[in-house]
């Protein structure tokens, strides 16, 4: 029993990553309607802009993580500008999906040329160790502690923003009709660059919150949590945010129990199997609304 | 005959490929091809036979797939699995080609089969997903099973094991499989890829093309007037992974090693041939041979940018699909006259009303 | 002989709403009938019900005599009904005529192989589809915009493609919901004109949901009028247009 | 970084350009996930033919050289070959990585052209006689490391578990030997886990295997990145085995900003030590770390001595630029059977090499004290 | 109030509207008629800034539109009933018509103007909480009115607002307008129902494939023996 503990507890410390990325994904994902494949690089832009300040300019680690939201801010605002918003209105919505790919690239060789592919070892943004129980036997790390609370206030934080404030409303409105949107007054541009501005500087604290749990930086390291925080978003139902941190969260601990109990070599086919299987017994994820078209 | 519009467009994308080869073949013989383009040819045939057969899928059923590669793996395996077995036995080289190319063309057939069983239940974004997950399965799968035979039959583990006297591993999981003969030519690559554009632009365009079509158009209509959504998305669905199955074994035979990595058989390639297949425009068969052409040869052109190389790819690939698709280039474009740089458009029997 | 269509005790409900609740009805061969009705009183879902969209709760439905109660939508299609859309569902990335051709795809038919190999079946049952395809746009004089894409089209005849699609499938029974709306009123008299040619020429038994009265009396032998999902009164056209309770609930 | 390309056309695949000079070509990743070992690779070669161009050159001529991406590809890197052909390569140090090693051997097989990888570590890079490697083979690090625990007095009771990348052709291959080895040897493997490249972050799983199997020994057969992952990760849930590492986990000590002290006690089997005193790794490092920031590992000094194997090989055979390909592959498939390589960065003595393009060189093991590499006893 | 001149707008190569021009005063109700295809749908796009303008003149208040973004014309006080509904399928209709009030932001008046609404829009109200997508059309269409309304605007465009609706309904549309103009607002009214639409206008205008035939008095107009046989149905 304590043995099952530990290893649901390790896919809890996984899973509040993948919440906590898939949170911003979602984000940007439910209101901007498009999959955004550079979502990944993002956080991995913000990675590098921590370590920067933190161990080139010996910065705090929290006044690093706001100068890293606040560069992701901007990064998300100009990218949605130059690359994203051109297309808005384009034929068909694997054309900006596609300049997405383009972007995510474009960061990582950026990232290549600036930071080279030399690996750099990130300095925890928390210094906490965590709590021990049962005599020291089970151990949760401070990261994971840390990060589960914030993915919690960030849920509640977009909960609260998207039903309750104007502008969240305004969101939901983007997202359904941009021309039905305007009508009513709605800026859809400055909306947009908001969901991206908010989306990218939650990338930021994502990406602190990666990096002080598995701390090795390349310009790589954003790309394959980018794609678990996708499917931590389709598998909580697209759109959804708390599905987002359920879908998370879940992906962690069966990615845990099915290396534990099943196969190490074979756990990625066994998350993605169990993917398969929750959708085809829930086609729209685990809170994914069912929209049903009225004919 | 009289042709129609659409048939003629069909048989310029034809002469197109043909007068592609031809103009090679001529290059070649008067020795102005450097080895660098001659060694390109092959891979541009089999990454513009997937883009052609993702196209059936994104196109023309206006599903997004994004495991592709997961079918071009199966292929690629099942092939190789077979000429490497039969390498030594004797038989001749053409046949055995022939027989491998069927044998993975087939295998990739049965997995998009059993795939699109899945796949009819979902739409959108989940559907991308499982295809994604699907492909990636695949690959996890070959990437960790190794298949070997000895003196006492055939095995299979998830473990690497000895074999027992003369012995053969087949399968050596990372490893992958050793030693395929490189089979592909150009010549059979263009002829591939002839008959993958044969088959998919005649299905296109017959009674089954058209049900295909009105599914993705509007799903609802189409069960309204008789359509068996099931029986069309699965037939659009299976062709489309038997051709990149095709594509697959042309890759395997190209390069005598094969190991079932996210560098060939991940999302992310997929993800390109999706890209391929967007840039040559939606639905436009000829535009994804263009564009796998040029987006397959631009960053082997940018070698000499060293370590820039891929940041101009980048920078490059996001400037074309704007130029492409931002309706205020396209715009521009309709107000000056000047044709798209690739051909965004559905190409369809179609003119516009004024 | 038994009534073309039968319909009886159907009812479904969402979430707690019942939209259409115990609903009869009876339409003859060769009949042109109206379902008339305020709005949201459940005559689009009634609809949905007789093309298979919604599983009914309760209920059966005949055709002629073959119940196709629970059937799928493709399955009763092909057992004869066919329909158009309140709000309009063409193949819009489709060409005018292939439009018409996807609802000709069950009767005529070759086998997909023949298609890609283009064998000699493809070349000849091609153009009897493009032949009969053509009658029939002809009939709703659309043989001009046969090229066009059908996004393209201007809504009227956007909504005349929709009924010659639905003929093309070569139904017994054919439904029509609101055809007229969005039309001024001359296009609405040109419509008229159409719908009584077609049930005409085509010995069609027609079903239509619609608002526009001049059109509801001008062809409708006989009307049933829903609301709150039950009929609220039925019986000749002039009959039903009269009775208080209808004027009341619908007509004001 | 590199030489000029003239623009290459058909005769220049002839083999037998100008003849002023030697045209060296090297392939390797210097873009996408694998791209630290393929630019440290470029990085190093091109200290070694700047080295010896102003030394001379090799038989007087000079060294052109050029170095292609191959995105850790295979068919990017026989595009990256033939874009070295056209440009009139004569020989090839690469590739870096083991699947793109294997197609291109396949490719100057075909040509006959002399190719040394550095750091290809495959059984089946060297599969032809034109082909050489200048590191160990997978197989010779699995079955070396296993041999070296059991004859360590301090490890060779040890229960030992494993942690191996099942998704790369490296990892994989010195797992499946050292297991096999082990076996022979009877030493006790009590945990074989793995994991794949695209789930690389989180080892608590593999790690709490291990620990719940009692292993006090830990085998990593895998690189360095992950390696410090692993460290980091052992250390937070408590765990604290004796680590023993292969040659990837070699440049350990150079990520940036990495807690030097999780390494202590670690072994590694390793040809090269960025640390060692000697004046030739002294200068190496120095430069090395001038030209890119940071320190090297074993990739770059592998390329480094490859550079030089090339140059010692032509000297006594007198290859000279003018000879065909073809011809120049022959003097050197037969020089590198008979030379013994002396000074090198990645062996403590000299290296000679076998007809199957296999080198004799001793493993050192190493322990890391003090953050430093110290030999083992 | 709102005068449009010369105004000519394109999709891609088609021209939609060839240079048209006509005025709303305040107070106003103004028909704008025409066979399908015609150009209004076009014309209210543009003004409301969904469209651009490619040449010619809107001008809101002495205010010039052309190049002003379409969220900013709303909160000048222009709303826009749009063809085909457009409502927030899946906002529940009490979230619909919350958005309507978007640029507004006393809490007093917004929920006098739910009231409003409500007691105009009975079947609204029942169904408040039902998700918009699953009205049935003519709901759905009363909920595009509401939703319009919410914003109390000076001017409103209405698209077609009787399309799909019973004939007591559209009787209450029309009602409904009138009440809207006897409030004070204007309105620009898009209609098929040319005979009903004219009726209750002070003015209209004729839109002919892109160009505007024929303006006058609404009653003049529906003496017109060329409008009775074109658009009467007469
Ligand atoms: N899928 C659904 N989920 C929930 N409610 C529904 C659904 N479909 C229809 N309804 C409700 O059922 C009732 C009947 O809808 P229906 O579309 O049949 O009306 P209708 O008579 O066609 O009206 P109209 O003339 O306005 O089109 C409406 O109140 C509608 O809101
Ligand atoms: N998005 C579009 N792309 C291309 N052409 C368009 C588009 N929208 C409208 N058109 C064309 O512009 C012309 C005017 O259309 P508009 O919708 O303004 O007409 P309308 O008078 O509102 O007609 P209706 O009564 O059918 O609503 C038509 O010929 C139409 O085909
Ligand atoms: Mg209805
Ligand atoms: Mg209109």
């Amino acid at each position: 029993m304590l043995n099952f503990l530990t290893y649901f507890v390790n896919g809890i410390s996984l899973g509040s990553i993948y919440a906590i990325i898939a949170l911003g994904y979602t984000m940007v994902y439910g209101i901007a309607k498009m999959l955004n494949f550079a979502h990944g690089d993002v956080i991995m832009i913000g990675s590098y802009i921590i370590y920067t300040s933190m161990v080139t300019w010996g910065l705090d680690p929290l006044l690093s993580i706001v100068i890293a939201a606040a560069g992701c801010t901007v990064l998300g605002i100009v990218t949605e500008k130059v690359a994203y918003k051109p297309l808005r209105g384009a034929a068909s919505s694997l054309a900006v999906l596609i300049t997405a790919i383009g972007v995510s690239y474009l960061l990582q060789n950026l990232a290549l040329l600036i930071f080279t592919a030399n690996p750099k070892s990130f300095s925890s943004v928390v210094s906490w160790d965590g709590i021990s129980l049962a005599g020291g036997e089970l151990k949760i790390q401070g990261v994971t502690i840390i990060t589960i609370i914030t993915s919690l206030i960030v849920l509640l934080a977009l909960q609260t923003f998207i039903k309750k404030t104007k502008q969240g409303q305004a969101m939901v409105a983007v997202s359904e009709d941009k021309g039905a949107a305007a009508l009513m007054g709605i800026n859809v541009n400055k909306t947009i660059s908001l969901t991206f501005a908010i989306g990218s500087g939650l990338a930021a604290i994502a990406g602190a919150l990666l990096c002080s749990a598995y701390p090795n930086l390349t310009p790589y390291t954003g790309a394959m949590p980018g794609i678990k925080a996708f499917v931590a978003a389709v598998l909580g139902g697209i759109g959804s945010i708390p599905g987002a941190m359920i879908g998370g969260l879940l992906l962690g601990i069966i990615e845990s129990l099915s290396k534990r109990y099943i196969s190490t070599q074979l756990s990625d086919a066994i998350v993605f199997s169990i993917l398969i299987i929750v959708l085809l017994v829930r086609p729209t994820g685990l809170l994914g609304k069912k929209v049903q078209e009225k004919v | 005959m009289k042709f129609t519009k659409q048939t003629k467009r069909d048989l310029y994308t034809c002469v197109m490929v043909i007068l592609f080869y031809v103009v090679i073949q001529v290059l070649d013989k008067a020795g102005v091809l450097s080895f660098h383009i001659k060694g390109l040819l092959v891979p541009l045939c089999y990454y513009s036979i997937a883009a052609v057969a993702l196209n059936l899928v994104v196109g023309i059923l206006g599903d997004l797939s994004l495991g592709h590669a997961g079918f071009m793996c199966v292929g690629a395996f099942s092939a190789s699995l077979f000429s490497v077995a039969v390498k030594e036995s004797g038989m001749p080289a053409g046949l055995r080609f022939l027989t491998a190319l069927i044998i993975g063309t087939l295998m990739a057939a049965l997995f998009g089969f059993l795939i699109g069983i899945p796949v009819l239940r979902l739409n959108g974004d989940y559907l991308a997903i499982v295809t994604l997950a699907f492909g990636e399965i695949i690959k996890n799968f070959l990437a960790a099973v190794y298949l070997g035979y000895d003196e006492e039959g055939l095995h299979v583990a998830f473990k690497s094991f000895q074999l027992k006297g003369e012995g053969k591993m087949l399968i050596n999981g990372a490893m992958g499989i050793q030693g395929t003969p490189t089979d592909s030519t150009f010549t059979i690559s263009i002829v591939i890829l002839l008959l993958a554009l044969f088959a998919i632009q005649n299905l296109v365009n017959s009674r089954a093309g058209r049900a295909i079509m009105a599914i993705r158009d509007n799903r609802i209509a189409a069960e309204a007037v008789g359509i068996n959504i099931t029986k069309y998305k699965m037939l659009a669905f299976t062709v489309s992974a038997a051709i990149a199955g095709t594509a697959g074994v042309l890759f395997s035979h190209n390069t005598s090693t094969l190991t079932a990595s996210s560098t060939y058989f991940g999302y992310n390639v997929s993800i390109l041939i999706l890209v391929y297949v967007v840039l040559g425009g939606i639905g436009n068969i000829r535009g994804s041979i263009i564009a796998t052409a040029i987006l397959y040869i631009l960053p082997e052109l940018l070698r000499g940018l060293n370590s820039y190389r891929m940041l101009i790819y980048s920078i490059v690939l996001i400037v074309i699909m704007l130029i492409n698709w931002a309706p205020a280039a396209i715009a521009f474009r309709e107000r000056y006259g000047i044709r798209a740089f690739i051909g965004r458009k559905r190409e369809n029997s179609g003119k516009e009303v004024s | 002989m038994c009534a073309m269509l039968s319909v009886n005790n159907l009812s479904i409900s969402f979430g707690g709403l019942r939209a259409v609740d115990d609903f009869n009805i009876e339409i003859e061969k060769g009949e042109l009938y109206g379902l008339i009705g305020p709005n949201g009183a459940g005559k689009t879902t009634v609809f949905n019900l007789l093309t298979g969209v919604y599983r009914p709760d309760e209920g059966r439905i005949f055709l002629e005599d073959r119940n196709i109660t629970g059937l799928d939508t493709v399955e009763i299609n092909k057992a004869g009904i066919a329909r158009t859309f309140q709000n309009i569902r063409l193949f819009k990335d489709l060409s005018v005529l292939d439009n018409v051709k996807i609802g000709l795809h069950n009767i005529f038919t070759y086998p997909t192989i023949s298609g890609i190999l283009r064998l000699s079946s493809y070349f000849r049952i091609e153009k009897e589809m493009d032949e009969r395809a053509l009658e029939l746009l002809k009939v709703f004089d659309l043989e001009k915009e046969k090229d066009s894409f059908a996004k393209n089209l201007p809504y009227g005849k956007q909504r005349k493609l929709e009924i010659a699609r639905a003929l093309a499938t070569g139904p017994k029974l054919l439904l029509l919901d609101e055809p007229a709306a969005g039309m001024n009123p001359n296009e609405t008299g040109e419509l008229m004109d159409t719908i009584r040619f077609v049930r005409d020429e085509f010995d069609m038994t027609i079903l239509l949901i619609e608002h526009d009265m001049k059109l509801v009396s001008g062809i409708c032998e006989k009307l049933s009028v829903l609301n709150f999902g039950s009929v609220l009164s039925r019986g000749k056209t002039s009959e039903v247009l009269n009775d208080p309770e209808v004027i009341a609930a619908y007509l004001g | 970084a590199t030489g000029t390309a003239p623009a290459a056309q058909g005769e220049a695949a002839s083999g037998s350009s100008g003849g002023e000079a030697f045209k060296i070509g090297g392939i390797g990743p210097t873009t996408g996930a694998a791209a630290i070992y393929g630019s440290d690779v470029r990085d190093a070669m091109q200290i070694a033919v700047d080295e010896i161009n102003a030394d001379g050159g090799i038989n007087g001529y000079q060294i052109e050289y050029k170095f292609e991406d191959d995105e850790h590809n295979a068919e990017k890197a026989v595009n990256a070959y033939n874009t070295l052909k056209d440009w009139g390569m004569q020989m090839l140090i690469g590739t870096v990585t083991s699947a793109p090693c294997i197609a291109v051997s396949e490719k100057t097989k075909e040509d006959n052209m002399f190719q040394l990888t550095p750091s290809g570590t495959a059984v089946n890079c060297v599969q032809y006689d034109n082909a050489f490697r200048l590191c160990f083979s997978d197989p010779n690090q699995g079955s070396a490391s296993a041999d070296y625990i059991a004859g360590n007095d301090s490890l060779k009771g040890s229960k030992i578990a494993i942690i191996y990348d099942s998704s790369i052709e490296y990892s994989t291959g010195i797992h499946d030997s050292f297991v096999a080895r082990a076996s022979e040897l009877s030493l006790d493997v009590v945990s074989d886990t793995s994991f794949t490249t695209d789930s690389n972050t989180d080892f608590t799983v593999q790690l709490q295997s291990s620990k719940d199997a009692g292993a006090d020994l830990l085998f990593l057969p895998i690189y360095y990145q992950e390696a410090s992952l692993i460290l980091q990760q052992a250390d937070s849930m408590g765990y604290a085995p004796v680590f023993f590492g292969v040659d990837g986990m070699d440049g350990i000590l150079g990520v940036e900003n990495f807690d030097t002290s999780l390494a202590e006690g670690v072994y590694l089997l390793t040809p090269f030590s960025a640390t060692a005193q000697d004046e030739l790794t002294v200068n190496f490092v120095k430069k090395f770390k001038e030209m890119t920031g940071h320190i090297p590992n074993q990739f770059g000094a592998d390329a480094y001595d490859a550079v030089y194997a090339v140059k010692a090989v032509c000297e006594a055979q007198n290859v000279a630029p003018s000879q065909s390909v073809s011809d120049i592959c022959e003097a050197m498939k037969k020089g590198m059977t008979e030379i013994e390589l002396g000074n090198v960065l990645t062996s403590p003595t000299s290296i000679t090499w076998t007809a199957e393009g296999e080198p004799n060189k001793d493993p050192r093991a190493v322990i890391i004290k003090n953050s430093e590499y110290v030999l083992a006893e | 109030m709102l005068e449009i001149k010369d105004l000519e707008v394109s999709y891609g190569m088609i021209k939609a509207l060839k240079g048209i021009s006509f005025r709303v005063d305040e107070g106003e109700v103004i028909a704008l008629i025409g066979a399908n295809g015609a150009g209004k749908t076009t014309a209210l796009h543009t003004i409301t800034g969904l469209l651009p303008a490619e040449s010619g003149s809107i001008r809101f208040d002495g205010v010039e539109l052309t190049k002003v973004p379409a969220h900013k014309i709303v909160a000048m006080g222009m709303a826009h009933v749009p063809e085909g509904r457009r409502v927030f399928a899946n906002l529940s209709v009490l979230q619909n018509l919350r958005m309507g009030a978007y640029t507004r932001s006393d809490r007093d008046e917004i929920s006098r103007n739910l009231e409003m609404v409500f007691s105009r829009f009975p079947r609204l109200k029942e169904r408040q909480n039902q998700l918009s997508g699953t009205l049935s059309g003519g709901e759905q269409q009363m909920l595009a009115m509401g939703r319009a309304l919410m914003s109390s605007p000076k001017i409103i465009l209405m698209d077609e607002p009787s399309m799909g609706l019973s004939p007591i309904l559209v009787n209450e549309i029309f009602d409904i307008i009138e009440k809207v103009k006897a409030d004070g607002t204007t309105v620009l009214l898009v209609e098929q129902n040319a005979k009903k639409a004219l009726s209750i206008s002070d003015r209209g205008y004729v839109l002919e494939t892109g160009r505007i035939v024929l303006e006058g008095k609404a009653s003049e107009l529906l003496n017109n023996e060329q409008i009775r046989k074109a658009y009467l149905g007469e």
